[in-house]
């Protein structure tokens, strides 16, 4: 029942939001769903619901935890949006060439908000591999629109990117989910997770891999693996900033919940080591391909495009090495979720100032906007693995395990990488943080603050502390995904 | 030669017919006929004796694949009013070799795949391959962005004849969520269309970024 | 000899030093002079200078603050403190002996040449500078060599306090000649710079921009002029009384005797700087750090033999 | 142990205070500087306990992230760093109030000052790699924010990224060290740490990888590109923090590092020597070369750690050829150099930062005169030059001695390998004693004495109180280190114990041997003293002595001298740097006098980072480079992003079906 309500509530309130013309009426809606499918998931953390739709839909700790995250995000995001808003112009004039554009209609906008959210809940809670794609299919229809809130050419043409990038890729994963039934055909009702695991020996291993390949592909397609990467930082660049934070902190993730499964699939078919191999691979050249185009990024908002696409290569490669990585690889995942939403929605209020995207036009933000100046260089040491964020714990872990395990050169790169991009990043966000500004102080709206700081106080406070409710959850995922 | 490989034969030559056909609307025309045909596997694809399922759910990709998309293309080529010629980076002659060089390695491949024992006819798979091939092509090798909502929807029928080759049943539920997912993702596309065209005077998806 | 006498021994050798190193300059003095066919100062010019000097008042500039006057005292307490570590006669202990004191050695002429440095700085003089410039940087090489040297001579004779040096190197003089030769070369050298003479100084001149210790005293005047005399006197014996006790190591069995050798030694290495300066030019400026680099080498060379020989 | 934690707890605290005192600048410096005065009172009891007797302590709490507890103890070791460190830093809070009085960015200035001692001290005191880690990063985030307080400055933000990235590489490798420490171990506590065996690939990687990762800490060569760029950024009470103590904390991470290792090959302790060696002369050749008072400072770092390294290193060798008196005395050298470079080096900085706070500049070719304006500066200033150089009676000497008569043992033992390393030691002490004493009298002349330059210098005077006595305090220390003959080798002997495995016993032996030459050098010392104070009064008692005559320096008969004809700094190092240009690359803009009538010109000197200059930057652009190329291969089309998608589907399919 309540695994109902947490899909269903956010899809009816979205569409009720569609023909709301009051636009209070709709922020508090918007407001409300947040709160209130932040207070589910809440009482799923004390019972854990039971599953519906025969077992179709059911939460797993894994679903949990994933949910969780995005739901912890929405509540930010969505209280960000009042403040976004209320503040953003109906017509505004591009800086770079003079026109002028309008946005997307705010009911299209929340409704879609929603929508997307009713998705994400449904990517996190569905147990069968069909419903699973249908779900992640959702999430990209529920998300273009939240793109292309800027009716501006250069977020059309991200729009388009994204909308046929990803259904291709997905368009993959769903001859995947054909495969998948083709290699357990011994097995009844055999795109059911739990059913695939029951009945793992009855599982052939060849077209297992061969399903394994193309949900890799295909829903890594949607997470941002290199070379699959390629809408992600257009998208995440051109649409509104708690688009981008919902879109790297939570859409990232659901599609990675896509590969997650049929690794779990590969694992009770003693095929993990093709998969962890190939989930190494992946992760250690994401993270080098987001090295080298951090370094020459010229465009901030990109340049924490790639940084998640370097992050989703942490958390294939932490899966990918298995054991205490798997615990470390989904403790980065949250960690990442809410630092990057931190970032994002920094990101956004200094496009609000500044009205660029341009990192070398920034300068000072410390001085003109301190808050936003204190969070984003606070988010840069975060999201590059500086103790006390709880990044450093995940990443230290998963080097450790690489390095437990034997993988020196893994370990080697890894280090390397992480370096490279700190290297990259720090030197692009400190000088737009600090560095002497001629504009004066200016004062930031509360709405627009507090929800980033929320994220940035709970990650410092992952750093140093992991609740025993998490340390159990985490533990559970890492039986269910570890190789080992 | 049963119907299953007539069906499939004629599957095929629609997709050479895409690949070699130079107007818009011939290829929208083409891609209708796909959609009628694939609609029509569900009949041929079941195992046991025809259900009411596999009417509705013929009845549904018909609709949707054979009378929706086309007519949403036509719409939209209508109203944006662009050139009717295809305009292609590899040229049709050269794309028709290409797309039999990929016909060959199809049916190669789909002979060396130890397939369960039961497919719905010899070649199938190898036509599910080549539609599949064929869709990604068009995306990549047209320049319209029209066309590649066709190459879209023609690699999603690839993948739903693979899906017949094999006797893969989903349950109805699932095969609703796809069919309606494919249409929601036909549909964005479509309106994006219009915004592309209003913004930029044309659908060619290559200058996009320019301006 | 009991503890008591070495010790008494050890203050009169300290003593005779003290008396007698206003000697050396006038011994050189007079070497030039009788190369030159001239007659020459008296050999207690020095002597006669200082007292002359004890007696009259002082100039000082304005720029000046208690630096400039503090240096001539602190670098006369220095050389005095190094003599108090070297055996004064050859034959006696010295006054203080302990491990390793060849190092403090070293390091006190350091502070002494910092306060002269800083005095010559504190004047503000553009030839003054000058000259501090050029005493550090031969100093900073001279004091490698100089201590390479000092570590060989330790090595050789299994000690490494000046003392132990001293006596242990009348063991077996000539078993490593050619260590001791080494060495003497390279000490030759480092006293030459240190002390201000040809061919790395020219101690008669006090206005041509070549020279160097002596522009640093430029301003100086009276009883201070006296104290810098005087040190400089005492630091050409100490480094003249090591160069002895290795190449001369004479052990007659007669205090006395030995005694007088070590001092007459003295004399003859005055006498031969004398010759030195008479004989050679001043060398180019930028030969001077070649030739110290050169000494560091031969020291270095000492010191391989010496380890490497058994 | 429960005191030592409530000192910290309180530090913790005091730090935060500042955060929310708003704009009252005093109460946010008052609670810091209260805060670190108490955690030294607290910790002192302790520490001075366990440095006389050995002991060591221990008290660990759960601590709920994978590998951490929060354990924390003190023992000899941690006891010699600690000490030093909680007291340059009270005396640095001290002299911050005054120094940061009516800057803008005071609150957090203080936070991150609290923030730097905690993590200082955390580090020295932690038994556990993560929280060792957490704190390593708590502090190097702690100085950077202080680094670029000044942060409008270009060269400050520059400084601040070079700072960041050498930290964040270093620490790379300090991971590596406690990964191969704490190979499969679920809790990374020193305790569970095994002893690996000499000669073994593990033992040499954690050598290796700590050499680089402390090392770049530290600021050995050419890891020390950070320092010369971070220090003069910061301000100097900062700086005179990071350089007196935050880098030591990088020699105290290899010594720690040391101890897990077990018996050391010999060419480790070579290596060291070479290190030190080559940091020891480069670091000071570059410091002569240098015209801003705090870049000098900070290459004079590189040079003492350098000394710190050479000491070590003749441990090192001493035990790997079994002579544990050269150990013990190597060891004990460089570990009080660490604590006398601490205190002069803190010195020097807050020097030089009184002449910067009074003259607001610290380009010494623009003071001078300083003695006459700054006279309790002034001789803070020499006694601290005095020392860094290595003069008796000053502590510098001390340290130096040891490292000397390590290597003289080392000379005389008749074991070639020792007697090798031993001149090498030998040859670079004495080289680079001569070069320290040029390089400071060059600094303290140009400074202090002769005439101003600038109107800035020739209006400064004494700062106030808060400034002065800390500085004094330090000099006072300087000398009395100097002059305590032996006596500071009875806190020195558990902690050589501890880095070289000897026992208390040995070290004992080892150290006795230094105890005579060193109370003979204090008697000596103090003689010299009297001696002085009779010559002195001899002076004055001269017949004409107090007939005095003031005149403009004579200058050799020039009528009209000027402040402007005065040796700089630049002219006298010149000579020296001249020699050593191949190194110093020194880079030279001459007046253009090609005309008949040359109008007004000028002519300045620079001397970059030979290793910023000719490998790090070239290495960056080429990076940078790199990345451009490959990130312009990026077209943003449409179709070759699914050309992308194609391709790898097939090359993963291919791969699977041919594997």
């Amino acid at each position: 029942m309540i695994l109902a309500l947490i899909i269903l509530l956010p899809a009816v309130a979205g569409l009720a939001a569609f023909f709301i013309t009051w636009p209070f009426l709709r922020r508090a809606l918007l407001l409300l769903t947040a709160v209130s499918h932040a207070a589910l998931i809440a009482f799923c953390w004390i019972v854990r619901p039971e599953p519906i739709l025969n077992g179709w839909i059911a939460l797993d700790s894994a679903g949990l935890l994933f949910m969780t995250v995005s739901g912890v995000l929405f509540l930010a995001a969505s209280i960000y949006a009042i403040g976004y808003l209320s503040r953003e112009p109906k017509e505004q004039q591009d800086t770079d060439e003079g026109f002028f554009f309008t946005n997307t209609p705010e009911n299209i906008f929340i409704a879609c908000l929603q929508l997307f959210l009713s998705a994400m809940a449904l990517v996190c809670t569905s147990q069968h591999f069909g419903l699973l794609w249908v779900a992640i299919e959702a999430t990209t229809l529920a998300s273009a629109p939240l793109i292309y809130f800027h009716r501006h050419h250069r977020s059309l043409e991200a729009t388009w990117k994204y909308v046929l990038i990803c259904s291709v890729g997905i368009g993959l994963a769903l001859l995947g989910t054909l495969i998948l039934t083709v290699s357990a055909s011994a097995i009844h009702n055999n795109l059911m997770i739990s059913e695939l695991t029951d009945n793992s020996q009855l599982i052939n291993p060849e077209w297992l891999k061969a399903a394994f390949l193309l949900f890799l592909v295909g829903y890594g397609t949607k997470m941002g693996l290199a070379p699959l990467h390629t809408w992600l930082p257009a998208a995440h660049s051109e649409s509104p900033s708690l688009v981008s934070a919902l879109l790297s902190g939570a859409l990232l993730n659901c599609s990675f919940l896509g590969i997650l499964r049929i690794h779990q699939v590969c694992v009770y078919a003693g095929q993990s080591e093709f998969s962890c191999n190939l989930l190494i691979f992946f992760g250690l050249f994401s993270m080098a391909v987001a090295a080298v185009f951090i370094i020459a990024q010229k465009d901030f908002k990109r340049m924490l495009a790639y940084s998640s696409v370097e992050h989703m290569g942490i958390l294939a490669l932490g899966v990918g090495l298995g054991g205490t990585a798997v615990f470390a690889s989904m403790y980065h995942l949250i960690n990442h979720s809410l630092t990057k939403g931190m970032l994002f929605l920094a990101a956004g209020n200094i496009i609000a100032f500044y009205k660029t995207r341009t990192s070398s036009d920034v300068k000072g933000i410390l001085k003109r906007i301190p808050a936003t100046g204190i969070l984003w260089t606070a988010g840069l040491f975060a999201i590059a693995g500086f103790p006390p964020f709880g990044l450093f714990v995940s990443e230290f872990t998963i080097f450790k395990t690489a390095f437990d395990q034997g993988h020196f050169y893994i370990c080697a790169i890894f280090l390397a990488l992480l370096a490279l991009i700190f290297a990259g990043m720090a030197y692009v966000m400190l000088n737009m943080s600090q560095g002497e500004n001629a504009d004066g102080k200016e004062k930031e709206s509360l709405l627009m603050v507090l929800p980033p700081v929320v994220l940035g106080i709970i990650t410092l406070i992952l750093g140093l502390y992991i609740p025993d409710f998490l340390t159990n959850v985490l533990n559970e995922i890492s039986i269910i995904f570890g190789a080992l | 030669m049963n119907i299953a490989d007539s069906i499939m034969i004629l599957l095929l030559l629609t997709n050479l017919g895409l690949l070699a056909s130079s107007r818009l609307n011939a290829c929208i025309k083409t891609v209708a006929i796909q959609g009628l045909i694939v609609g029509l596997l569900p009949l041929v694809a079941t195992k046991g004796p025809l259900t009411i399922y596999s009417f509705l759910l013929a009845l549904l990709i018909i609709t949707v694949k054979g009378i929706v998309f086309p007519y949403l293309l036509k719409y939209t080529l209508r109203s944006v009013d662009v050139r009717r010629e295809i305009e292609p980076f590899i040229g049709y002659g050269a794309s028709i070799i290409i797309g039999i060089v990929a016909l060959i390695c199809s049916f190669w491949l789909s002979m060396h795949i130890p397939f369960p024992d039961k497919i719905l006819s010899a070649t199938a798979p190898a036509v599910a391959f080549f539609t599949i091939f064929c869709g990604l092509f068009l995306i990549v090798s047209r320049v319209k962005a029209l066309t590649q909502v066709m190459g879209y929807i023609v690699f999603e029928n690839g993948i739903y004849i693979f899906g017949s080759a094999l006797f893969i049943e989903q349950s109805f539920l699932v095969e609703l969520g796809i069919i309606l997912d494919v249409f929601v993702v036909v549909f964005i596309m479509g309106i994006m269309m219009f915004h592309i065209s209003r913004a930029f005077d044309h659908i060619d998806t290559d200058k996009l970024g320019e301006k | 000899m009991s503890d008591f006498d070495k010790f008494l021994m050890a203050q009169v050798g300290f003593i005779a030093a003290l008396i007698l190193s206003p000697l050396i300059p006038g011994i050189i003095n007079r070497t030039k002079a009788v190369f030159a066919g001239r007659q020459g100062p008296p050999l207690l010019q020095l002597y006669y200078d200082l007292f002359k000097l004890l007696r009259k008042g002082a100039v000082y500039s304005n720029t000046t603050t208690w630096v400039f006057r503090a240096a001539p005292i602190v670098s006369l307490s220095a050389v005095i403190g190094v003599l108090m570590l070297i055996p004064c006669t050859g034959a006696t202990p010295a006054l203080i002996s302990f491990q390793g004191d060849i190092i403090f050695f070293a390091y006190l002429f350091g502070i002494s040449r910092f306060f002269t440095v800083t005095a010559a700085l504190d004047t503000g003089s553009a030839f003054e500078g000058m000259g501090a410039s050029r005493e550090v940087l031969y100093a900073a090489l001279a004091e490698p060599a100089f201590l390479i040297a000092l570590s060989s001579l330790a090595c050789l004779n299994n000690q490494i306090s000046i003392t132990g040096i001293f006596i242990a190197s009348t063991a077996n003089p000539f078993a490593n000649i050619a260590v001791i030769l080494l060495v003497a070369v390279t000490l030759t050298i480092v006293l030459l710079t240190e002390n201000c003479r040809v061919p790395a100084d020219d101690p008669n001149t006090h206005l041509e921009l070549t020279m160097i210790h002596e522009v640093m005293v430029l301003d100086y005047g009276g009883s201070d002029l006296a104290y810098i005399l005087y040190g400089s006197a005492l630091k050409l014996w100490a480094f003249a009384s090591i160069l002895v006790a290795i190449v001369l190591p004479a052990r007659t069995g007669s205090l006395f005797l030995d005694s007088a050798v070590f001092v007459g030694g003295i004399f003859i290495v005055a006498v031969i700087v004398g010759v030195i300066e008479s004989t050679m030019a001043r060398f180019r400026l930028d030969k001077i750090p070649k030739m110290l680099i050169a000494a560091a080498a031969l020291s270095a060379t000492a010191l391989l033999l010496t380890i490497t020989r058994g | 142990m429960n005191l030592l934690l409530a000192g910290f707890l309180i530090l913790l605290l005091s730090s935060f205070v500042p955060l929310f005192s708003g704009r009252e600048n005093r109460v946010a410096a008052l609670s810091v500087v209260i805060g670190t005065i108490l955690c030294l009172i607290f910790s002192s009891n302790i520490c001075l306990d366990s440095l006389i007797t050995g002991g060591s302590y221990e008290i660990s709490f759960r601590m709920m992230i994978p590998f951490a507890n929060f354990a924390i103890g003190i023992d000899p070791l941690s006891a010699f760093f600690l000490m030093p460190l909680l007291l340059l830093s009270a005396l640095c809070a001290v002299y911050g109030m005054s120094y940061m009085e009516g800057k803008d960015e005071g609150g957090t200035s203080w936070f991150f000052f609290g923030m730097l001692v905690l993590g200082m001290s955390i580090v020295v005191v932690a038994r556990n790699g993560m929280l060792f880690l957490i704190a390593w990063e708590i502090m190097t985030l702690a100085s950077f924010f202080l680094v670029t307080q000044d942060h409008q400055k270009k060269e400050t933000r520059k400084a601040g990224w070079i700072y960041l990235v050498a930290s964040h590489i270093g620490v790379a490798f300090i991971f590596a060290v406690f990964a191969i420490l704490g190979r499969n171990v679920d809790r990374l506590d020193f305790e569970m740490f095994q002893v690996l065996k000499s000669g073994t690939t593990a033992s040499t990687a954690v050598f290796i990888f700590a050499l680089i990762g402390f090392g770049s800490k530290a600021g050995f060569i050419p890891l020390h590109i950070w320092l010369p760029e971070a220090h003069p950024a910061a301000p100097s009470h900062v700086s005179s923090l990071m350089s007196g103590i935050m880098i030591k904390v990088g020699i105290y991470g290899l010594l720690r590092t040391l101890t897990f290792l077990g018996m050391p090959p010999l060419w480790w302790g070579v290596t060291l020597i070479v290190i030190g060696s080559s940091s020891g002369i480069l670091g000071v050749l570059f410091a002569l070369a240098q015209h801003d008072i705090k870049r000098l400072l900070a290459y004079h770092s590189v040079e003492n750690i350098g000394i710190i390294a050479l000491g070590i290193g003749m441990g090192l060798v001493g035990i790997s050829c079994g002579e544990p008196v050269v150990a013990v005395l190597g060891f004990a050298g460089g570990l009080l150099h660490v604590v006398n470079h601490c205190i002069f080096k803190g010195l020097l900085f807050l020097g030089a930062g009184a002449v910067i706070h009074e003259t607001g500049t610290g380009e010494m070719d623009h003071l001078g005169g300083l003695m006459k304006k700054m006279p309790r500066t002034g001789i803070c200033f020499m006694t601290g030059s005095a020392a860094i150089s290595g003069l008796p009676p000053f502590n510098g000497f001390v340290s130096e001695f040891l490292i000397f008569l390590s290597a003289l043992g080392g000379v005389t033992s008749m074991i070639i390998p020792l007697s090798f390393c031993s001149i090498v030691v030998i040859i670079s002490l004495g080289l680079i004693g001569g070069l320290a004493t040029a390089c400071f009298s060059k600094a303290f002349g140009t400074i202090f004495l002769g005439e101003p330059r600038s109107e800035h210098a020739a209006h400064a005077k004494d700062p106030d109180a808060r400034m002065t006595m800390p500085m004094l305090i330090l000099a006072i220390l300087c000398l009395a280190i100097g002059i305590s003959g032996g006596s500071i080798l009875l806190f020195l002997g558990t902690a050589v114990s501890e880095v070289s495995g000897l026992s208390m016993t040995a070290c004992a032996i080892g150290l006795r041997t230094a105890a005579y030459p060193l109370m003979a050098i204090a008697m000596l010392s103090t003689l010299l003293m009297v001696l002085g104070l009779f010559l002195f009064t001899a002076r004055r008692a001269m017949p004409r002595a107090h007939i005095e005559s003031k005149v403009p320096t004579w200058d050799c008969g020039y009528a009209k001298p000027e402040p402007r004809m005065q040796y700089t700094s630049s002219s006298f190092a010149q000579p020296l740097t001249q020699i050593f240009s191949f190194f110093l690359r020194t880079r030279t803009k001459n007046p253009d006098t090609s005309e008949t009538f040359p109008r007004g010109n000028s002519f300045s000197t620079e001397t970059p980072d030979f290793w910023q200059e000719y490998i790090f930057r070239p290495m960056v652009a080429f990076f940078a480079k790199l990345s451009a190329g490959i990130a312009r291969s990026d077209t943003g089309r449409i179709h070759i992003y699914i050309l992308y998608i194609i391709i790898t589907v097939l090359i993963l399919l291919m791969w699977n079906f041919f594997k």
